[in-house]
C-alpha cells in the first residue's frame, strides 16, 4: 500500500465513524512538542465527549494542557496521537466551514484596527460576508461594556478591556462551537458576573455547543452541565462532573446548598490534581 | 511637580511647552550637521589651498551652482522621472514577488538565488545589454533604477511578510482566512516597518541607478551631466551636480518618511 | 644591457623614482615601457619607474596634478586641452603615436569609408567619444542632423547586432579586428585622422613644475622608452610577455596583434617616420582651433604654449630612437 | 488520522518523516531554478544560433570557465577579501551609528542626511578624491565596499534597534536599566531580524562595491576582469566572470542565512 | 522666575515634603490620555496613602484605572496632575534606586531568555548586580511551581506558566515596594492560593510594601489590610475599607463570618462603582 493510498482509507475511515454521530468527541489524544532539550507531553490519551448544545468547562492547574487540548479542537495543533470529532467533521473541516469561535487567553487583537474593527473581522475574512445571522456589534459592545469606546485602537484599552473586545469578536458570527479559554480571567467579579449570565443567555437562545477554560471554581459550577477536570504532567482527564442545577440559572443558585456542594467537590478533586 | 523624569512612555494629555520647544529646536538639527561639514571643507580647501579641480570649496561649487543652476535644473527632470518611475516599478516588483512568496515558498527557494545574482551583476556591465534590448530612452533608464531598488526591498518585504505575531495568525486560522486575507489584514501591517525601511534604502538607490545608467546612453539628466563635466574637468559643476543628486534623493527619504509617519498611526511612539 | 647584479645594487641607493599614471589599463598601448622594464633598461638609466593603471573612470589627470603621480599617459590629446582649459596646469610633452588609432567600424551593407558616408547612418559612439563625432561632422560640413548619434557602452555588440550602422574604437585593440572577422560580413575602417580631425593619442604629460624640475628624469625616461619600442616591434611576443608580466591575465596574442596594429600609427598621415615621441606643434594648434570653434572650451581656450612643452623632446630631439619602417 | 490540515503550526513530536522528507527535497529547489534558466539559455542560443559575441550560451560560457578557472581563481582572490573586509568594516559602522542613535537622537537627525548623500554619490565620480585619498591599493576598494554595504545595514538598524516591544523597554524602566542595557538585553535582539535582512543585502553589495572600485586603477580581482573582459569582447569570459561574482555574493548571503538561522533560535517557526 | 528657577523650585519643594513622610502617598493625582479623537481622563484627582510595609489591595471594574495608577507610581507614566511620595522619593528616584518591582497585567517575558534567565533579569540590569540579599532563584521557581522547567523559553510555556515565570521575577530581588497588576488572573485556584499565602509569609518576613491589583473579592479580603475601591469614569476612589481580619492569616479564615462580611461589603460597594 502506498503512503497515499493510507492516507486516502484513513480519511475515508474517519469521515465514516464522524457521519455518525451528533457531538464533539475526543478520542484518545495525545500531544507532545519536541523541544531543544526534551520531548514535553501536554496532554496523554485524553478522551471526552461534548454533547451538542452542551455547556463544559476544563478545570485544571496551570499547565495541564487546557489550552493545547482547546488548540487541538480547532485545527491549530494536530495530535500526535488519537482524533477529534467534531459533528462529523474532523477539526479542519470544522475550522474551513467556520463552525468554531475561539477566545484566546490572550487577547490577540489587531493593533493596527479599532475596536469596532477588531469586532468586525470575522465577518470579513474567511467567508464571514455570507454569515447573514450575525449578531449586532453595537449590541455586543453594549453587552461587553464598550458603547463609546469603538473607535480606540487596543494600546489605548485596558487590559480587561482588550479581552471583552475579544470576547465580542468571538460571538459576532455566532458560531456552532465556542471554544473560550479564560475569557473573563482579567475582569473584575461584577462584570464577570454580568458576562456569565450574558453567556449562558446566549448559549441558551442559540444552541452553541460551548468549551470553558476557566480557572474559577464558582464560574464553572455556575456555568457548566459537566465539568472536565484535568490533571497535570501529563494532561488527562481526572474526572467529569456532571452539574445538575436546574436551568436556566440565576446568579442566586450560587448561595444554594448544591451549588456549595458541587464547587466543594469540584475544589477536592481539583486539590489531587 | 515633584515626578520629573526622562522616562515618559506616554506623555499624557495636558500643556507640554517643553516638548514642543524642543522639537522646534531639532527642526534644524540636520542642517546643522551640513552647515558644520561645509564649514570644514571651506576651511580645509583654503588652509591647505587644495586645487579647485581636485576637491573644489564650496564656495567655488556654490559659484558654479550660481552660474549654472538653469542647467543643472534643465537635466534633473528626466533623472527624477527615470529615477521615480524606476522607484515605482522596482519596489513593486519586489513586493509582488514577496507577496508571490508567501503563496508559493517554493518560488522563493528558485527565485532568490536569482535574486542576488541580479543584485549582483554590476549594472555599468549590463547596461549596454539594457540600451539593446530596450533602446536609449526612458526605458532602459528606468529598468536600471528599478533593478537597483528591487533587491532590499525584496529582502525586506519577504522578513517582513513573516514578521506577523504567530497568534494574529493562528486567530485568522480559526476565521479560515484565506492567504490572501491573511496577507491583508495581518502580514500587510506587520511587514510595514520592514517595508519603510526598503523605501529608504530605495531613495537614494533609485537615483544612484538612474545616473548610472545616464552614463552609458544619454544625452540628458544627472548622470549625462556627470560624465560631461568629468570629462571636460569642471570639478565645481561636478559637485553642483552630486549635490543635485543628493538633494534628490533627501527628498525621496523624506517622502517616505512622511507617508510613513502618516501610515502608521496606531503604535504609541517609542519615546525612549 | 643587462648590468651585474653588483652595479644594480650599487645604483638602487641613487635610482630617482618615476610614476607613471596611465589613463587606461596597462595593455599594448604601454609595450614599450613593458620592455623597457622588464630589460631592467630604466634602472640602469638611473630610473625607478612605478606604473599605476587607470580605467574607465580614472583618466589619472586629477592624480598627476596632485602631486600624486609624476607624469601621466592620456588616451587622447582633448582630455589635455580640456583640462588645461580649466586651469589645470598640465602639459603635454611627448606623444605616443603619430596617429591616433581611433576609427570609425562598419559592416559591408553600411559601409562607411569617406565622411559623407556617415549622412543617414547611426553611428555608436561611447560618452567620451561624442565630441570625436561632432568634430569629424564639423570639419566635413555634415549637417549633425543627418547623423544619427547613439551613445552605447564599451560593448561592440550594437555594431554586430545592427543596432547601430558606425560603432568607434580604437583600432589597435586587436579584439575588434578578431570579433568584426567572425561576423559573416566584411567591415570597414575609417580612422578619425583621415575623416579630418587630428589628434594625438598616447599623450605623456606632466605639470609645470615637474617640467621644470625633472627634465634630465623625463628626458631620459622618453629615450629608454624609445628603445623600448624599437625593440618591441621588433619581438612581438617577448614585448606581449613583458606586458603580460605587468598585467597578468591578458591574452599574449591579441597584445601582439594590438603592437602589430599600432606601428602603421608610428608614422603620421602622410606616412613620414620621426623620432619615437615627437609632437608637431601645428597638430596641436589645429586642435586647439577645431575644439575652439565647436565651442567645446566653456572657460578660458588655453593657448598652444599652455597645452604643450617642447623642450624635453628638442633636449632629446636626436636620442630618441626613430621606429623603423618595418616589424 | 482523521486531521490532516495543511495549517500545522505547532508540528507536535513524534514520527514525521514527510516533514523531513519535504525539507529534503526543498533542497534542490534552487538549483532547479537555475537550472531551468541555463537551459532555456542553452535552447534559445542554439535554436536561434546566437553568435556567441551577442550571447554565449551556457556550453560557451562553460568552455570559458574550464580553460580559464586559473585566471578567475587567481582574481577571485582579492576581490573576496576587499568585498569581505567592506562588509565588515560598512556593516561596523552602520551598526555602530544606529546604536550611536539610540544614545544621542540629535546624531540621528544630523548624520541622516550626510548618510543620504554618501548614498547617492556614483562612486565612480570620485574616484580620483578616492585614490588620492586613499591610494589605488587594497585601501580604497575596502572603503567603497563598505560605502555600498553601510546604508541599508544603518537604515534597517535604526529602525530595527527601534522595533522593541514597549512593553519590554517599561520592565527595563521600572528596573532602571541603563540605554545600555536595554541596548543589550531588549533592542539587540528585538533589531535581530532587520539586522539579517540588511546584512543579506549588504553579502551582494560588498560584491559590487569591490568590483566596481576595481575598475578604478587596479590591475587584479573580478572587476578589472571585467573591464578586461569587456574591452576584449570575450564575451563568454565576461559571463564567467559575473558568474563567479554571483556565486560569492551567493556564498556570503547563505552564511548570513546560516549565521540567522543559528542565532534566532528562540522563535517557534511560522510555518504558514 | 524662568521656566528652569520655577521647576529647580518646585522639585525643592517636593523633596522638602516627601523627606518628612514615611509612606507611599497619592496625592491628588489626575492622569489623562490623549488620542486621536479624545483625551481619556483616567484618572481624576485620586490621593492615597499606603503605610510602610502595608498590603493593599485596588479592587475596581475594569478600566477603572488601576493599572495606571501603578504606572503612575512606578513611574512609567508622568500624572497630569498631582504628585506621588515614595518614602520621600519622587517615583523617579524609587525606581532608579530599585525600590519597586512591578508584574505587570501581561506576563512580558523576554522571548529570547529561557525561565531561569528572565528570572534573573533584575539581578543584571539597573544595578540589580549589587544586590546581595536576593532571593535564590531556584527556591523561587520551585515557589512557583516551575522546578524544571529552567531552561524552557516563553512560547513553550502555558499562559499560566507564564504568569508564575513574572511573579518569580518580581521577587527575585525582594523589592522595598511591590506593585502587582493582577498577578494571579491566569492560575488556578489552588495554585492561587498557595501563592496567596506564600506572598502573605514574604510580605510578613520582608516587610514589603504591596499593592496589588485583583479582581477576585476574596484575594483582595484575604490578602489586604485595606482595599480600595476604585469607581470608573473618570477612575476615582469610591471607598477605603480596611480588613481587620487577624495576622498572620490562615486559609481558613475564608471560612470565618468576619471574612464572609467583609467580603460581602466590598461586594457592594464594587455593584455601584
Ligand atoms: N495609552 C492610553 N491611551 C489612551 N487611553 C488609555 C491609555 N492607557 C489607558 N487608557 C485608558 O485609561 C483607562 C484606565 O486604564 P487602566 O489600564 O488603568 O485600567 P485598569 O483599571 O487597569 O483596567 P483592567 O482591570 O481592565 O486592567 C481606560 O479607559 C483606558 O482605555
Ligand atoms: N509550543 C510548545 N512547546 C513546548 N511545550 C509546550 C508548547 N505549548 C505548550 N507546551 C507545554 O504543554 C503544557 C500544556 O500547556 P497548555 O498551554 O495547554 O496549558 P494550560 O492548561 O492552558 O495552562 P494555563 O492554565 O497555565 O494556561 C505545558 O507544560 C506547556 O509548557
Ligand atoms: C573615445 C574613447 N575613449 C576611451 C575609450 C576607452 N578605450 C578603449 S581601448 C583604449 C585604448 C587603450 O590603449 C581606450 C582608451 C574608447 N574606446 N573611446
Ligand atoms: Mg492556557
Ligand atoms: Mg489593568
Amino acid at each position: 500500500m502506498t503512503a497515499a493510498t493510507a492516507t486516502a482509507t484513513a480519511a475515508a475511515t474517519a469521515t465514516a465513524a464522524a457521519a455518525a454521530i451528533d457531538e464533539l468527541r475526543v478520542s484518545d489524544v495525545t500531544v507532545t512538542f519536541d523541544t531543544n532539550r526534551a520531548t514535553i507531553t501536554a496532554i496523554a490519551g485524553l478522551s471526552a465527549v461534548f454533547p451538542a448544545g452542551s455547556f463544559t468547562s476544563l478545570l485544571g492547574p496551570s499547565g495541564c494542557g487546557k489550552s493545547t487540548l482547546l488548540r487541538v479542537i480547532s485545527d491549530l495543533v494536530q495530535p500526535t496521537k488519537g482524533t477529534v470529532n467534531l459533528f462529523g467533521q474532523s477539526p479542519h473541516e470544522a475550522r474551513t466551514t467556520r463552525k468554531i469561535g475561539f477566545v484566546f487567553q490572550d487577547a490577540t487583537l489587531l493593533p493596527w484596527r479599532n475596536v469596532l474593527d477588531n469586532i468586525l473581522l470575522p465577518l470579513q475574512v474567511g467567508g464571514g460576508a455570507s454569515i447573514t445571522d450575525h449578531a449586532d456589534p453595537h449590541e455586543l459592545l453594549k453587552l461587553v461594556g464598550l458603547e463609546g469606546r469603538e473607535m480606540a485602537f487596543p494600546h489605548e484599552l485596558s487590559g480587561g478591556m482588550r479581552q471583552r473586545v475579544a470576547i465580542a469578536r468571538a460571538l459576532i458570527c455566532k458560531p456552532k462551537i465556542l471554544l473560550m479559554d479564560e475569557p473573563f480571567g482579567a475582569l473584575d467579579e461584577i462584570t464577570r458576573d454580568h458576562l456569565n449570565g450574558e453567556l449562558l443567555r446566549i448559549w441558551q437562545t442559540t444552541g452553541t455547543t460551548i468549551v470553558f477554560v476557566t480557572h474559577s471554581i464558582a464560574e464553572a459550577a455556575f456555568l457548566s452541565e459537566q465539568v472536565i477536570l484535568l490533571a497535570a504532567n501529563p494532561g488527562r482527564v481526572q474526572e467529569i462532573v456532571t452539574i445538575d442545577l436546574p436551568q436556566p440559572r440565576e446568579l442566586s443558585v450560587r448561595d444554594s446548598m448544591e451549588f456549595t456542594n458541587v464547587a466543594a467537590h469540584l475544589r477536592r478533586v481539583l486539590e489531587v490534581c | 511637580m515633584a515626578t520629573i523624569s526622562p522616562v515618559a512612555t506616554r506623555r499624557p494629555a495636558g500643556p507640554a511647552p517643553s516638548r514642543k520647544r524642543r522639537h522646534g529646536g531639532h527642526r534644524f538639527v540636520p542642517i546643522a550637521g551640513i552647515v558644520v561639514l561645509v564649514i570644514v571643507a571651506q576651511i580645509v580647501t583654503t588652509a591647505f589651498s587644495i586645487p579647485v579641480y581636485i576637491f573644489p570649496a564650496p564656495t567655488d561649487v556654490f559659484g558654479a551652482l550660481i552660474s549654472n543652476y538653469p542647467l543643472v535644473l534643465t537635466h534633473m527632470w528626466p533623472t527624477i522621472f527615470e529615477a521615480v518611475m524606476g522607484f515605482l516599478l522596482g519596489n513593486s516588483v519586489a513586493i509582488l514577488l514577496a507577496v508571490t512568496f508567501m503563496y508559493w515558498r517554493s518560488a522563493e527557494r528558485m527565485v532568490m538565488p536569482m535574486a542576488i545574482i541580479a543584485h549582483t551583476i554590476p549594472v555599468v556591465a549590463i547596461a549596454p545589454v539594457l540600451v539593446i534590448m530596450m533602446g536609449s530612452g526612458y526605458t532602459s533608464k528606468i529598468a536600471v533604477a528599478a533593478l537597483v531598488c528591487f533587491f532590499p526591498t525584496l529582502v525586506n518585504m519577504v522578513k517582513g511578510l513573516r514578521s506577523a505575531d504567530r497568534q494574529s495568525i493562528e486567530l485568522m486560522q480559526v476565521l479560515s482566512a484565506s492567504k490572501t486575507e491573511t496577507l491583508t489584514n495581518i502580514r500587510a501591517y506587520a511587514c510595514l516597518p520592514f517595508l519603510f525601511s526598503a523605501l529608504k534604502i530605495a531613495a537614494g538607490s533609485a537615483f544612484i541607478g538612474a545616473i548610472i545608467a545616464e552614463w552609458i546612453g544619454s544625452q540628458q539628466g544627472l548622470g549625462y551631466l556627470i560624465i560631461q563635466t568629468t570629462y571636460s574637468y569642471d570639478t565645481p559643476l561636478l559637485y553642483v551636480v552630486m549635490l543635485a543628486a543628493s538633494i534628490l534623493s533627501i527628498s525621496l527619504f523624506s517622502i517616505v518618511a512622511t507617508a510613513e509617519r502618516l501610515i502608521v498611526r496606531w503604535k504609541p511612539a517609542e519615546d525612549s | 644591457l643587462p648590468s651585474t647584479d653588483a652595479a644594480a645594487v650599487d645604483s638602487g641607493a641613487e635610482l630617482t623614482p618615476l610614476s607613471l599614471q596611465l589613463g587606461w589599463l596597462i595593455d599594448d598601448g604601454i609595450a614599450g615601457e613593458a620592455v623597457a622594464l622588464s630589460k631592467g633598461w630604466y634602472e640602469d638609466a638611473g630610473i625607478d619607474l612605478e606604473i599605476k593603471a587607470g580605467g574607465p573612470s580614472l583618466d589619472g589627470v586629477a592624480l598627476v596634478s596632485s602631486g600624486a603621480s609624476d607624469i601621466g599617459q592620456l588616451s587622447s590629446s582633448p582630455s589635455l586641452m580640456l583640462a588645461r582649459s580649466q586651469g589645470i596646469p598640465v602639459q603635454a610633452f611627448a606623444a605616443g603615436l603619430q596617429k591616433h588609432p581611433y576609427t570609425f567600424f562598419s559592416l559591408e551593407d553600411n559601409a562607411v569609408t569617406e565622411p559623407r558616408d556617415l549622412i543617414g547612418k547611426t553611428v555608436g559612439v561611447q560618452a567620451t567619444g561624442q565630441v570625436l563625432l561632432q568634430a569629424v561632422l564639423a570639419a566635413n560640413d555634415i549637417d549633425p542632423s543627418d547623423v544619427t548619434v547613439q551613445v552605447v557602452g564599451s560593448e561592440i555588440t550594437p555594431l554586430t547586432t545592427g543596432a547601430v550602422d558606425v560603432w568607434t574604437g580604437w583600432a589597435t585593440t586587436a579584439s575588434i579586428a578578431r570579433t568584426l572577422g567572425e561576423v559573416d560580413k566584411d567591415y570597414f575602417e575609417m580612422a578619425l585622422w583621415d575623416a579630418g580631425v587630428q589628434l594625438y593619442p598616447r599623450v605623456y604629460y606632466a605639470t609645470e613644475s615637474t617640467l621644470a624640475d625633472k627634465p634630465e628624469t623625463l628626458a631620459t625616461y622618453l629615450e629608454v622608452t624609445s628603445r623600448g619600442w624599437e625593440y618591441a616591434y621588433a619581438n612581438l611576443d617577448e614585448a606581449a610577455a613583458a606586458v603580460a608580466a605587468l598585467a597578468p591575465g591578458l591574452d599574449t596574442e591579441i597584445i601582439a596583434e594590438g603592437i602589430t596594429i599600432a606601428h602603421a600609427y608610428e608614422a603620421d598621415g602622410s606616412g613620414t617616420r620621426v623620432n619615437w615621441g615627437t609632437m608637431d606643434p601645428d597638430v596641436w594648434a589645429n586642435q586647439l582651433d577645431t575644439w575652439e570653434s565647436l565651442g567645446l572650451f566653456p572657460n578660458a581656450v588655453p593657448a598652444l604654449d599652455d597645452v604643450i612643452n617642447t623642450t624635453i623632446l628638442d633636449d632629446t630631439k636626436t636620442t630618441r630612437v626613430k621606429i623603423s619602417d618595418e616589424l
